[in-house]
């Protein structure tokens, strides 16, 4: 059992995650100066979602979606959980693969990809392996020793932050819509999270939607202030905006570069999203067919992983056109369709058996 | 005629039986006091382990005024009691031989058939003394000893509350050891005392030579580098935290009491904090804090930024650190593991090597390992100062397990770095942090109260808020869950 | 059981992983630290020539003690290919350790490079990840080589020097900007506006510069760099340059804060005024259609160093501050004139245009046809050690 | 590759063992699925021909597109 506030915490920076690595020079370069709109507007969009999802796991309390795919449909659910599964190891390679992509490109160019991927699914397995109390806590104590550091590094960009990059604003009211990628990739991801869902005290709704909002201005607020400190020129060139802007930190005269740390410190939230990630493949696993031990399947889930996130793409730039073509429909498909399915599904056997019930009386 | 043969029986025999069965041994004393004619007796006992005094003065002559008579008290059954004398003779003898060897004084009393065991314990052992591994500069200075009567009396002293309960335990086939519970009633919760007894009663073991025996049986999880149960020989430490609702568990033959539950950041807290004031012990609290950090992570942070991340450390420091490398033969990583490996040997020698020959180690350990390997051009001097600093800070941690596992973390970590660099490091942290929140001491969280997180308790954690602005009968968080349990 | 074997596993990978020496490790000893970079194109080969400054640690004290005779305290490196990636490995025919360019302070462009244009190498930079934008860019007068040859006095490390000087530069005489980084020239020229980065020139040669003689010679005009002027640089490419006089005044104009002098006829004589930028703000207005940039600055003027005149009364106070105002805005605004004359939009007019009225059919001639009024309000709030001065008549006046 | 497999394969072969040995057949069963998943994965990428999944999923929103617009 898990508390609101942890689920909270977990939901931000899950939302987070990869998105402050992969997609803000993308939003710059589609919208310019008024990027940092976007994520306002996709937040919205991914707050409904939200709403839907807990529509769903409301209508069975205690149940998580695979669970109530699971009783609705019998085996046709246990495709949707296989489904599900599937889904959760993609993402899950997924951020993997962004993290190793990201290192080698920064701070860490000739370790290979693997290293880093078996090193962080080893350090989630073990959490994972410990409980959902144990994904919770740890993301809460983590988070504070996230948060600050980063926040504090902006902060002490702004000594050459410039009014003058956010002009001209408001140009073209449309241009902040022409990003539906956004829609998919951080907001609608966060469907994972309803695996953990069953697993919170109460309040678990208001958290997640919370989460949801908090995470989309902290990165339309991430978008501004990478405006603010790199120009939409620049940051919409750059491919990892993020670093540079640490990159270019200096604290007073002595140290001019401590971007290897604060970079350290950031794929945290990637750690955490693949915790999660982790947390509900495996969840996944134990709800459909009931496995007695818990390790082994960590060790295939890893095993798994550890491939995939080799195999997911070819390289940043062709995952960078797959991502525009297909992510919002893929994602959309397992969260937005099926839990409609599964929530018209579950309406109608309640009211038939609403109907037949009045009928015998 | 017969009847004097079967009284000189029991008392003649018992006392042949008890040598044989005892192998004879020289302390063994059987004396028979020669009363008037119908009156005789025999004294069974050890005499080292009884206060022979005691026999003397008080035994003896109340024998012989008959002072045992009447039937005993059934009060203190420690002190006396009878044997039921229509017992089968076998019985008997294994009761007496056990009160024997336990330090009881054996009476037979051959006209009435009586066999009295007669409590004279009195064992060889040293007096309180101040504890030796957890001085205070302020506060009481004497430490339990290894009678368990005297550490209670220690306890007794400082709550003088009729809510102090103990409870009885023998643990051990063999050594039998005495083990006693205490808590403080209607302030422990019932589920922890329950949770001890149950744990204690489910120890299987032949001795119980020292509390540690029962640690392992009884802490949460076994492969951790953390205590999960506090352990100190201060009495006023032990009742303070009786007084927070934790339990206590006593043994018999050593100074050591261990204290349940405990979590994380009360290793941080001395007990001199609280005889210090507010601000100062918050201070050294904080010093304590950053001085855990340093101890586990300077070595590896130094690895990883000299030779990962070299960018880290400003121009001038990299030129002159790579001045001092020039010519050091070996990697970073291996300088730091060598010298903190020869640093942990000669911290162990120090240990148990004689108070004599201290100060000639100290000489070798300075002179030698330090400036001769630097000017010698084996080590870099940063590398010595780092491996000085870790060891200094370890010794901040008042609790002494814990220092140990500090150690252990230091290595692995250093490991890490020198595998994967701050990477490395980082997925060391988020390790350890995995592993620190799913720990459970009596089932309490161990990060409590930041884990799950109960902000009232931080005046308490972080800063060591006067005492005036506490409130007296708030028991911490951890036990606070117990209690809801 | 399985958790020890798992434990036990990764265990054995971690030393497997160590006894197989890390892929990013490299021992301090095993870098070459590099300072400085210095760059030189020839116009007609279009060869590249990259000078690599690198710092020698042995000149410092090392673990063995100081090191026996005099040692260079910066070696510097040459190499020449036909591009700039492949001039980064070439420079393995003669460096013995690791190229680390973290901890480079600054970067040297010869001027004829400049001239040609720096957005390849621009690219390049901002390509490599371990490169940071955030360096100053200097433009070297005459040949790179030379400059990337000389030592500098009493701090030996001519990359250390450099920066200190442009730090020194901006605050005690507003001679070089805060916008002179590898990162500005990018974004004005992205922009399409103008950027000025200070110019770094050898000075006379004296003797044999290989020789120890040099660490004996006591004039310090010998033998180092000096840096002075600025390079125009608009599009990656150098268009022109500026003196230190005209220096200063752009660097004010730019709201560069620093403080800096300025002599001005005064009653029947001069006066050096001792000024330092509070404020400078641009204000784009319209007037009949045509775009009107206001520039308001205001400088705290001292009579420190105004040896002079010491003014006495209100009157003369007042007197003083109008006469700065009157003299530095005129100052302006023949700089401004002179440099829009030569079609340098060094008030970033265009920019602006582009920011504030983005619906502009055509920023550049709107730029070009702008009016600019310079209004200049000066206080005066320091003063020297006197109250009143010695008013003899010796001495010049 | 035999690298690959050397690491991966006692790592499986044990594992499964195991299991067998715990007479647990579904977890045995389960824990061969994924991690032989992975283990044919991890092949196709040392044979140099690795299955990219993006583009495989790409390739099937293709066909589920064309199966919706007939």
């Amino acid at each position: 059992m898990i508390s609101r506030t942890q689920f909270y915490l977990l939901t931000v920076n899950y939302t987070l995650g990869t998105t402050l690595f992969v997609t803000i020079n993308a939003m710059i370069g589609e919208a310019g100066t008024d990027a940092w709109m976007m994520p306002l507007w996709a937040g919205l969009f991914g707050m409904i979602a939200a709403l839907l999802w807990i529509a769903l796991l409301k209508s069975s309390p205690g149940r998580s979606p695979v669970e109530i795919a699971l009783e609705a449909w019998g085996p046709a659910g246990a495709i949707i959980g296989i489904l599900y599964l599937a889904v959760f190891c993609l993402t899950a390679a997924w951020a993997l693969r962004n993290l190793s992509d990201f290192m080698n490109e920064t701070i860490m160019p000739n370790t290979p990809p693997t290293m880093f991927h078996v090193m962080f699914l080893l350090v989630a397995g073990y959490a994972v392996a410990q409980g959902s109390e144990t994904v919770g806590r740890l993301n809460a104590v983590v988070t504070p020793f996230l948060a600050v550091p980063f926040w504090i590094s902006l902060t002490l960009a702004t000594a050459v932050w410039d009014w003058e990059r956010l002009e001209p604003a408001f140009r073209d009211p449309w241009a902040i819509f022409r990003f539906p990628v956004l829609l998919g990739f951080p907001f609608l991801e966060t469907f994972s999270l309803t695996m953990l869902y069953p697993k919170v005290r109460s309040g678990a709704a208001g958290a997640l939607v919370l989460g949801v909002a908090s995470a989309a201005l902290s990165i339309s607020l991430v978008v501004f202030m990478t405006l603010g400190l790199l120009g939409p020129e620049r940051a919409a060139r750059i491919n990892y905006p993020i670093y540079t802007i640490v990159q270019e930190v200096e604290l007073g005269q002595a140290f001019v570069n401590i971007h290897s740390v604060l970079t350290v410190i950031l794929i945290t939230l990637i750690f955490i999203k693949l915790m999660v990630l982790l947390y509900a493949a495996f969840e996944t696993i134990g709800q459909l067919f009931r496995p007695a031990s818990r390790w082994p399947h960590l060790l295939a889930l890893a095993i798994l992983l550890s491939s995939a996130a080799v195999a997911i793409y070819e390289n940043p730039i062709q995952n960078r056109i797959m991502d525009e073509a297909y992510t919002f429909i893929f994602i959309s498909f397992y969260a937005v369709l099926i839990p409609v399915l599964l929530l018209l599904s579950g309406w109608l056997r309640r009211t038939a058996a609403g109907r037949s019930r009045s009928r015998r009386g | 005629m017969g009847r004097s043969t079967r009284d000189r029986a029991i008392g003649g025999r018992l006392s042949d039986d008890m040598q044989a069965l005892l192998g004879s041994p020289p302390d063994l004393i059987c004396r028979s006091l020669n009363l008037d004619a119908d009156r005789a007796a025999q004294l069974i006992y050890l005499d080292s382990l009884v206060d022979s005094s005691a026999i003397d003065e008080f035994l003896v002559r109340s024998v012989r005024q008959n002072g045992f008579a009447e039937e005993p008290a059934s009060a203190g059954r420690q002190f006396m009691r009878e044997l039921p004398s229509g017992a089968p003779y076998g019985r008997i003898l294994d009761e007496a031989a056990q009160a024997v060897v336990a330090g009881q004084c054996v009476l037979v009393e051959d006209k009435r058939e009586r066999i009295l065991i007669i409590g004279a314990f009195e064992a060889p052992g040293r007096q309180v003394e101040e504890p030796k591994s957890e001085p205070t500069i302020r506060g009481p200075q004497e430490g339990f000893t290894e009678s368990i009567r005297t550490n209670i009396g220690l306890i007794r002293k400082r709550i003088t509350s009729p809510k102090l309960r103990f409870e009885n335990m023998t643990i051990g086939s063999r050594s039998a050891s005495t083990v006693m519970i205490a808590w403080m009633d209607g302030l422990a919760p019932e589920a922890l005392v329950r949770e001890a007894r149950s744990r204690l009663a489910a120890i299987r073991t032949d001795s119980v030579l020292e509390s540690s025996y029962l640690e392992e049986y009884i802490q949460d999880r076994i492969l951790s580098p953390f205590p999960t149960i506090l352990n100190t020989e201060r009495p006023d430490k032990t009742a303070a935290h009786l007084l927070e609702g934790k339990v206590a568990i006593l043994t018999d033959g050593t100074p050591y009491v261990l204290i349940a539950p405990l979590t994380f950041f009360e290793m941080f807290s001395s007990s001199e904090d609280y005889y210090q004031r507010a601000d100062i012990a918050t201070f050294i609290r904080w010093i304590r804090l950053i001085s855990f950090f340093v101890a586990v992570y300077a070595p590896s942070l130094y690895v990883a930024a000299t030779t990962f991340h070299q960018e880290l450390i400003p121009t001038a420091l990299l030129i002159s650190l790579s001045a001092q490398r020039e010519g050091v033969p070996l990697p970073a990583f291996l300088e730091i593991m060598l010298m903190e490996i020869v640093f942990e040997i000669i911290r162990e020698a120090g240990l148990r090597m004689p108070r004599a020959v201290g100060q000639a180690l100290s000489i070798v350990g300075a002179i030698v390992l330090g400036q001769a390997a630097v000017e010698a051009g084996l080590i870099s001097a940063a590398v010595v100062i780092v491996v000085a600093v870790t060891g200094i800070t370890n010794f901040v941690v008042p609790v002494y397990s814990f220092g140990m596992s500090q150690r252990l973390l230091r290595f692995s970590f250093i490991l890490l770095a020198g595998f994967m660099g701050l990477f490395g490091i980082l997925c060391g942290t988020l390790m350890l942090i995995a592993h620190l929140v799913s720990l459970k001491s009596f089932g309490v969280p161990y990060m409590t109260p930041f884990a799950p997180a109960s902000t009232a308790d931080w005046l308490d954690v972080l800063v060591r808020a006067p005492r005036p602005w506490m409130n007296p009968n708030r028991l911490p968080a951890s036990i606070q869950r117990l209690k809801r349990k | 059981m399985l958790r020890r074997r798992l434990a036990a596993s990764v265990i054995l990978a971690l030393c497997a992983a160590l006894l197989a020496s890390c892929w990013d490790r490299s021992e301090m000893n095993e870098l070459a630290l590099v300072s400085m970079v210095g760059m030189d194109r020839d116009p007609d080969s279009g060869k590249i020539t990259v000078y690599m400054q690198v710092i020698n640690p042995a000149s410092g004290t090392s673990a063995q003690g100081a090191p026996a005779g005099e040692q260079a305290p910066v070696y510097t490196y040459k190499v020449s290919s036909d591009s700039f990636a492949e001039t980064q490995f070439t420079f393995y025919k003669l460096m013995p350790r690791k190229m680390f360019l973290h901890h480079a302070k600054a970067v040297i462009i010869s001027e004829r490079f400049a001239k040609q244009g720096l957005r390849e190498f621009i690219n390049f930079t901002e390509l490599m990840p371990d490169a940071r934008s955030s360096v100053p860019l200097l433009v070297a007068e005459g040949p790179v080589g030379k400059v990337m040859h000389t030592f500098t006095p009493l701090e030996r490390n001519p990359a250390e020097s450099v920066t200190s000087r442009l730090e020194l530069l901006y605050e005690m005489a507003m001679m070089s900007g805060r916008r002179i980084e590898v990162r500005d020239v990018i974004e004005r020229s992205a922009k399409g506006e103008i950027a000025v980065l200070p110019m770094i020139a050898p000075t006379a040669r004296r003797g044999d510069p290989n020789s120890w003689e040099l660490n004996a010679e006591i004039d310090a005009n010998a033998n180092q760099l000096k840096i002075s002027g600025g390079a125009v640089i608009r599009d990656y490419r150098m268009i022109g340059r500026l003196t230190d006089d005209e220096l200063v005044l752009h660097n004010l104009l730019d709201g560069g804060k620093g403080r800096f002098v300025r002599r001005y006829p005064f009653r029947d004589g001069h006066i050096a005024v001792n000024m330092k930028n509070r404020r400078a703000k641009k204000k784009l207005e319209w007037r009949n259609g045509k775009p009107f940039v206001r520039v308001r600055i205001r400088v705290d003027i001292s009579t420190v160093g105004m040896s002079e005149f010491h003014p006495q009364t209100i009157g003369e106070i007042r007197e003083l501050e109008e006469h700065v105002n009157r003299s530095l805005a005129g100052e302006l605004e023949d700089f401004v004139d002179r440099t829009r004359g030569k079609g340098w939009d060094l008030l970033r007019i265009g920019g602006m245009l582009r920011r504030k009225a983005p619906d502009l059919p055509d920023p550049d001639r709107a730029a070009e046809e702008a009016e600019v009024g310079i209004e200049i309000e000066s206080r005066l709030t320091g003063m020297g050690n006197m109250s009143r001065l010695y008013d003899e008549t010796g001495g010049t006046r | 590759m035999w690298l690959l497999i050397l690491t991966l394969g006692p790592l499986i072969v044990a594992q499964t063992a195991w299991l067998v040995y715990r007479k647990m057949y579904r977890d045995t069963a389960v824990f061969l699925a994924v991690s032989l998943a992975g283990f044919g994965l991890w092949i196709s990428i040392a044979r140099g021909r690795p299955i990219i999944l993006n583009a495989a999923i790409g390739r099937i929103i293709e066909a589920a597109k064309a199966l919706v617009t007939g």
